[in-house]
């Protein structure tokens, strides 16, 4: 196994080392206590009380969640606040736990695709697609060129809509009362009905199968697609034109949440959190699978790491997508191959041996690794969810800040708590 | 800051206000006019996937979304409407793959050899369960098994969502109906296999058991061959079945008293009653009273008491006064049996689910609805047993009396009617 | 309504009635009136809300209860009766079920001073505006009642913001009224609205101008910022978004009111709405002429009123009708404006609102008091206050400098104020780090 | 007329009374900052009566919408709010001995006040030509800016330097408070503090290239 090892295949701005390389922050994340400074200093002389507990005020302990509106399911964070600044924060989760992973080791391996589809509920298209490659990697079968352009078609659709829907929570938990997120929804729900039409369901699609993908698109697929893509910029600059110069969400947005691109290389957070903190990596262009090294697309990166870089990135991934899927519709009358490796069994019993696949799911990189013991069901089963691993900093993030602040550095994550706690 | 990569470029988003010009409050009034020209032009429909104003509510129960043929919701079971034959032929590929767990089917055995025939004798799907996945369909190798489009399934009663095959069956003309090409993809291989598997099916077995005048007129086919057949004359008197489907007395004795003239009427030799072990009874008094008067005619030693027709069928479709109307009488109530042990198998569920049965599906009748009646009286599986225990003793003590061998070799089971069992008591 | 009971008492039926009798029926009559009037401009504004913010996310909003759903607020007003109260078991009962009433009966009150149309009001009180204020201060006592009382942290968190907010946001809006005060030289809500009749421009500035009822404050550029500025602050007085932070649903689920359940819920949320309503009358009266408009002034001069006792009362009827609509026309247009900030805006953290408020607001309504100020002494002032330049002026001449001037002044204190403030804001969250240096040395060892 | 406004002057008095009392003699602070705001609106409320709108206007603006808000917020920063076993100060005779002093203290105030006025009620009609009572906003402008100028400006001022004096104070305590550094600011600040920062990577890791080989199956897979 040497999958721990990263790759940097890009070339890293400067300062930027691997992971786990400058300045010696190996170990500097939330174990530590947080930094508590106090400054005594007389500004006027004579004026100042020299009680210190005159005015030293209360922590105070509130529970953000699990019941909570803006917590994006059952998610709770403990939170100490001076006033209304957060002194120490403590996400705590679990409250979701399905055990999916001894659940998936009973099953056997084909049965588990529509589990996956339930791990993150907005992209099962995505997650599809990562174990879809595990089990392929595993079993060494083959997937003919066309089932690729489908799967990455319906992939990048998956991150629009995400990134859609993502960005009108972000919105909404600032306070500006669903209007985003209602066009967000708006353009997802076109693209659901586009995944409707293929894979038969809009959220739970179970598309994906092994050596392809279950069937080919239907004929008024691609005429609708070719539609959407026509509303797709329109959507984006609407989107922008709203929000990117609003005031009062730069106001909320700028300089909040920041998590400096070391930093984000130690937790070893990935996704747009990743790229919004400057660090351009990005698994489609970092180790190219399925036939993303064909399209043209861009990756952008923030400069700060505060929550408004994470939401310019994602506007920005929007945009590159569609221009991924524009490439598509080119090219995808000419890809040899059908929908499926006729092959490829649904009963597959790989060999022994162990597999890790790796995507850019919308929310960072989603692993899956799998252990095969030579029977038809996986031995080891361990996902490598985006969510989660983003999570993982949010303590830290919030601190400093004030209580408002928080939901909008979670917006900001983009987590969804079916893949948190899985 | 840019840097090329290899088919694209690492691009620093851009921040903040692009433009130096503006008056402070301008982009909160660009945000304005934002919404003002949605708000304007909500007062019309949404054009489609490439516009983004205008509503886009479907006002629901008025307005209905038209689904993709691929939508996937719960599996049903597909039948064809011409012979009335269920595709399925209980190969358990669905029940294996289901990642829940919630398929579940017994696989139907020929009543005379008691071998298995490719046909599925009960289905069972858990609704609540399962996550519509679509495995089922896309693993099912006779096509037998499609996922519907139907999905307001709501229901206060929990218990309608083990839904039973009366009620997952479904007409192919449905299902070519919703998802036209996709049907027609496999129809003629489907329609293949189905054809043969119909010549392995005796009897009335796979035939949906929603469609009664199918059923009876698939019986009234299977008659006119039995009777085309030279049969000997030795016409099983008809097994005192140890159920009756109807509470009503008297329209179970006048079926008896008819069928008991047929049989004297046709002089054949005694026969003993055989009662049916597992036949469930739907009802203990009318058990006992089978197992009174199959006990009764035993003893007399004359031809035992026809089983009572089923309730829904008029008079004057009771027995001819021949050889053929006892035989009638015996595939009958073979049947009936057969299909009140399925019917108090599923007695909580059917009565209700019955009642929700789509359109699509024709309102049951016949033996579907003497099934359910027998579904609501409340099934006794004691009594049942009891009943048909007596039954056999009965027979037995018959046997005893020296009138026939036959008695010995009529187990519980239900295939004793039939030619088969008259030759036998012929022979013997 | 003294003129009318007295009219058909003493004078149609001839009874001859004390005075304070009458006076005691008239009273109880009109608040009987507004009391019945105030709960359905609530739950019309309720239903009115939801399908103009449902219009703007292309939705249709609640279409269900009765046509087009307009019934939809009478089926919450059921539902929330039929709830079960609820009062923590911590909760200092008392104060807990008092707080909604405290909250509810001060926007009642405001009644009082609001103006319906011409000879429409329930009592001309000569420090009407002030008395507005004074009254809508009290509801931020009940907040707290209800932040206090409810032993909850975002309940106490809520209630802290909310009368934080209301408390600062309080001398923007009175002082943005103050210069139109300026302009008009009374309290007195009833002669600030004469005083907005004419064309354009205020009739009391140049006099001859045609009375069409459309000498507005919003039309001087004193009236427009200090409208802006009213305005703002009455989203924040009102919690509206982008100013909702005291029951900002993502982080403090409802504020206060968040231990209320059933019908004291209700009571804030009818509290809420009927302040909504009637900070947008009082904008529409105090800038946008209440219910002066086209047609009144004439129909009410036909009209019985003090000044014109042989009037017809048909023209009191008519002037009663348009001014009543004009008046109701230009409330719902501001709630619509509210509606339409609440779609397109996020809500401010609460510093941020509070540095808004103490920080750009207030210093801009002090250089437009300063520039009502000009206002007053080019119109009004003459030799005899010291003003002697504009003595040959026309007042038409004299009107146009002010305008131009106030106009200048105004605006260069909006973009510099508005630069000032941002630069501060972008100012606040920087550190000088080097000064923590030792500390976080000692910190690490 | 007159009798009316009497019955409602005395349930405003008693009102006041009422609540002063209670605001004395309830336990729960909160409780006695409520009463003290029935108090206060009592007080407005006689000033109505009185016909003094301006200054009945006044009181409510003031005392009931800010002053009493500021005494509640003061009370919650207090720990002890239900004030149960706070032990009182003085109690007993000694109490009564408080009451007392006090009592008389404000009898010194108050008596000579009672005695020399003279108690005509109702008041006489005033006669034509004279000017309004000192209620009106205009006379009460005009009052602060002829005749009481000078206390007038003194007030201001003094309100001035309380504001200044809070500035202050408040700039005092955000300067001693205590301040959470955020991530990036403890980052930055440890990069300092580390200066300067070690550059090599440790060895063994692979060195940022482009296009670095991306980890085959068959690595996965060993």
């Amino acid at each position: 196994m040497n999958t721990g090892k990263l790759a940097f295949p890009m070339p890293l701005p400067a300062g930027v080392g691997t992971p786990s390389a400058p300045g010696g922050l190996e170990g500097q994340t939330s174990q530590e206590k947080p930094v508590r400074i106090s400054v005594r200093r007389s500004r006027v002389d004579g004026c100042s009380t020299k009680d210190p507990a005159m005015f030293k005020t209360e922590e105070l302990q509130i529970n953000i969640g699990p019941q909570h509106p803006s917590t994006h399911g059952v998610f709770r964070m403990l939170v100490t606040v001076d006033g209304e600044t957060i002194i120490d924060l403590k996400p705590v989760f679990g409250y979701l736990h399905r055990n999916h992973e001894q659940i998936a080791e009973q099953n056997t391996y084909l049965q588990n695709m529509p589990y996956t589809d339930r791990l993150d509920y907005f992209n099962s298209m995505a997650n599809n697609q990562a174990y879809a490659m595990a089990v392929e990697k595993l079993a060494g079968i083959e997937v003919p060129e066309r089932a690729e352009y489908i799967r990455v078609l319906m992939v990048e659709l998956t991150r629009i809509l995400n990134h859609a829907g993502a960005l009108g929570f972000l919105i909404n938990d600032m306070g500006m009362w669903q209007t985003q997120l209602a066009f967000g929804m708006r353009e997802r729900e076109k693209i659901l009905d586009l995944f409707e039409m293929a894979s038969g369901a809009r959220m739970m699609c179970n598309y994906f199968r092994f050596g392809g993908v279950v069937r080919d698109l239907p004929p008024e697929f691609m005429p609708k697609l070719k539609e959407l893509l026509v509303a797709m910029p329109a959507f984006v600059d609407e989107l922008e034109r709203l929000l990117r110069e609003n005031e009062i969400l730069m106001q909320r947005a700028e300089g909040i949440g920041i998590l400096p691109k070391e930093l984000a290389l130690a937790y070893s957070v990935t996704g747009p959190v990743l790229r919004g903190s400057g660090v351009p990596y990005d698994i489609r262009k970092a180790e190219p699978y399925s036939v993303y090294d064909r399209f043209d697309f861009d990756v952008p990166v923030g400069s700060v790491g505060d929550v408004y870089d994470r939401f310019l990135v994602r506007i920005e991934e929007m945009r590159q997508s569609k221009r991924i899927i524009e490439q598509i519709v080119e090219q995808l009358p000419d890809a040899r191959g059908g929908h499926i490796n006729p092959r490829a069994r649904q009963n597959v019993r790989p060999p022994v041996g162990d597999a890790y696949a790796r995507i850019e799911s919308p929310k960072g990189e989603l692993g899956f690794y799998l252990v095969s013991d030579g029977s038809p069901r996986p031995y080891r089963y361990k996902v490598r969810a985006p969510s989660f691993i983003n999570l993982t900093p949010l303590g830290d993030m919030c601190r400093g800040y004030k209580v408002a602040d928080v939901v909008v550095i979670l917006g900001s994550i983009d987590i969804v708590m079916g893949e948190v706690d899985r | 800051m840019t840097v090329k990569i290899e088919r694209g470029q690492i691009v620093t988003v851009e921040r903040g206000k692009r433009t130096a010009r503006r008056l402070p409050g301008m982009g909160l009034l660009d945000g304005m006019a934002v919404v003002w020209k949605h708000w304007a032009g909500s007062f019309r429909k949404n054009q489609g996937f490439n516009d983004i104003h205008g509503v886009f509510t479907y006002e629901y129960p008025e307005e209905r979304p038209k689904l993709p043929e691929a939508y996937r919701n719960m599996p049903i079971l597909l039948y064809d409407d011409e012979t009335s034959h269920e595709l399925c032929t209980s190969c358990f590929q669905c029940e294996r793959i289901c990642p829940p767990q919630v398929i579940h089917m017994t696989q139907a055995k020929d009543p005379a050899t008691g071998k298995p025939v490719p046909a599925v004798a009960e289905f069972v799907i858990e609704y609540d369960a399962c996550m519509s996945c679509g495995f089922c369909a896309e693993v099912c190798p006779f096509d037998a098994i499609k996922m519907d489009h139907e999905f307001e399934l709501s229901t206060a009663d929990h218990q309608k969502l083990t839904v039973f095959k009366e009620q997952l069956n479904r007409p192919i003309s449905y299902y070519e109906r919703i998802a036209p090409t996709m049907w027609a993809e496999v129809r003629d291989g489907a329609m293949k296999k189905l054809q043969g598997n119909i010549k392995r099916r005796p009897d009335v077995i796979g035939m949906a058991p929603n469609l009664a005048e199918k059923i009876a007129a698939r019986r009234r086919e299977l008659e006119a061959a039995a009777a085309a057949a030279t049969a000997p004359a030795a016409p099983a008197a008809a097994p005192a079945e140890g159920r009756k489907l109807t509470p009503e007395e008297k329209a179970a004795k006048l079926a008896a008293i008819k069928a008991a003239n047929a049989a004297k009427k046709a002089g054949d030799t005694v026969e003993p009653p055989v009662a049916p072990a597992g036949a469930a009874p739907a009802d203990e008094k009318a058990a006992r009273l089978a197992a009174i008067r199959a006990k009764n005619a035993a003893r007399k030693g004359e031809a035992p008491d026809a089983p009572p027709v089923v309730a829904g069928e008029p008079a004057g479709e009771a027995p001819p006064a021949d050889e053929k109307a006892a035989r009638l009488a015996a595939i009958r109530a073979k049947n009936a049996a057969r299909k009140a042990a399925e019917g108090s198998d599923g007695a909580p569920v059917e009565a209700n689910v019955a009642a929700t049965e789509p359109a699509a599906a024709p309102p049951a009748a016949g033996a579907a609805t003497s099934a359910a009646e027998a579904a609501t009286a409340p099934a006794d599986e004691k009594a049942a047993r009891l009943a048909a225990i007596r039954a056999k003793n009965a027979a037995r003590k018959a046997a005893g009396g020296g009138s026939d061998a036959a008695a010995p070799t009529t187990t519980g089971n239900v295939d004793s009617g039939g030619p088969g069992a008259s030759d036998d008591a012929a022979l013997s | 309504m003294y003129d009318i009971v007295n009219g058909l008492i003493n004078t149609t039926f001839g009874w001859n009635w004390p005075g304070w009798v009458i006076a005691l029926i008239s009273h109880l009559l009109v608040t009987t009136l507004l009391f019945a009037i105030a709960p359905f401009q609530m739950l019309f504004l309720t239903y009115y809300e939801r399908r103009a913010i449902a219009r703007m996310q292309d939705r249709i909003g609640p279409n269900r209860v009765g046509p087009a759903g307009l019934l939809q607020p009478i089926a919450d007003g059921v539902k929330m009766f039929t709830k079960e109260d609820i009062v923590p078991a911590a909760a200092d009962r008392w104060v807990h079920f008092l707080a909604p009433c405290v909250v509810v009966a001060p926007t009642m009150l405001m009644f009082a001073v609001l103006p319906w149309g011409p000879g429409m009001v329930p009592v001309d009180l000569n420090v009407g505006l002030l008395f507005f204020f004074a009254i809508s201060s009290i509801s931020a006592v009940g907040l707290l009642m209800a932040g206090l009382a409810s032993s909850n942290k975002f309940a106490l968190l809520g209630a802290m913001r909310a009368v934080a907010q209301m408390v600062s946001y309080e001398i923007p809006a009175v002082l943005s009224l103050l210069a139109v005060v300026m302009l008009t030289g009374t309290l007195s809500i009833v002669q600030l609205i004469e005083a907005q009749a004419g064309l354009f421009i205020s009739s009391a500035d140049v006099p001859g101008v045609p009375d069409l009822g459309l000498g507005w404050f919003i039309f001087t550029p004193v009236g427009l910022l200090a409208f802006i500025v009213f305005f703002i602050a009455a989203l924040a007085e009102g919690e509206r978004t982008p100013f909702d932070i005291p029951e900002a649903d993502s982080e403090i689920v409802a504020g206060y009111m968040t231990e209320y359940s059933g019908m004291k819920f209700g009571l804030f949320y009818l509290a809420q709405y009927v302040l909504n309503f009637l900070l947008c009358a009082i904008a529409a009266v105090i800038f946008f002429g209440g219910w002066q408009g086209p047609g009144v002034g004439w129909l009410y001069d036909r009209a019985i009123s003090p000044a014109n006792p042989d009037g017809n009362w048909v023209f009191n009827l008519l002037a009663g009708f348009l001014g009543v609509f004009y008046l109701l026309a230009k409330t719902y247009a501001f709630f619509f404006v509210m509606v339409w900030l609440r779609g397109a805006f996020p809500r401010l953290r609460v510093d941020q609102l509070m540095d808004f408020g103490w920080k750009f607001l207030i210093p801009l309504t002090l250089v437009n008091i300063v520039s009502a100020a000009i206002w007053v002494a080019l119109l009004r002032w003459g030799p005899e206050q010291g003003i002697t330049f504009t003595q040959n002026w026309t007042p038409i001449l004299r009107w146009g400098v002010a305008f131009a001037v106030t106009l200048a002044v105004n605006i260069v204190a909006y973009i510099a104020l508005a630069r000032i403030f941002a630069a501060s804001q972008a100012e606040q969250g920087r550190i000088d780090l080097d000064e923590y240096r030792d500390t976080l040395t000692a910190t690490l060892r | 007329m007159a009798t009316v406004i009497q019955i409602i002057f005395g349930l405003i008095a008693a009102l006041i009374v009422g609540a002063a009392v209670m605001v004395v003699t309830v336990r729960n602070v909160i409780h006695a900052a409520l009463w003290l705001i029935a108090c206060f609106f009592g007080v407005g409320a006689l000033y109505l009566l009185l016909e003094a709108e301006f200054l009945a206007v006044v009181q409510v603006l003031v005392y009931v919408g800010a002053i009493s808000i500021l005494i509640l917020f003061a009370i919650m920063l207090t720990r002890q709010v239900t004030g149960e076993g706070v032990r009182q100060l003085v109690g007993g005779w000694r109490l009564w001995l408080t009451a007392a002093i006090s009592a008389l203290l404000f009898a010194v105030a108050i008596v000579p006040t009672v005695i020399s006025h003279s108690w005509n009620v109702p008041a006489p009609p005033a006669p034509p030509g004279t000017p309004e009572p000192l209620a009106g906003v205009a006379e009460l402008g005009r009052a602060f800016v002829y005749e009481f100028l000078l206390q007038f400006q003194v007030a201001g001022v003094l309100l001035t330097v309380a504001l200044i004096g809070a500035i202050v104070i408040a700039f005092e305590e955000r300067a001693r408070r205590r301040r959470v550094l955020t991530l990036a600011e403890e980052h930055e600040l440890r990069k300092r503090l580390a200066h300067p920062p070690p550059v090599e990577a440790p060895a063994g890791e692979p060195a940022p290239a482009p296009r670095a080989t991306p980890i085959s199956e068959g690595e996965v897979q060993q």
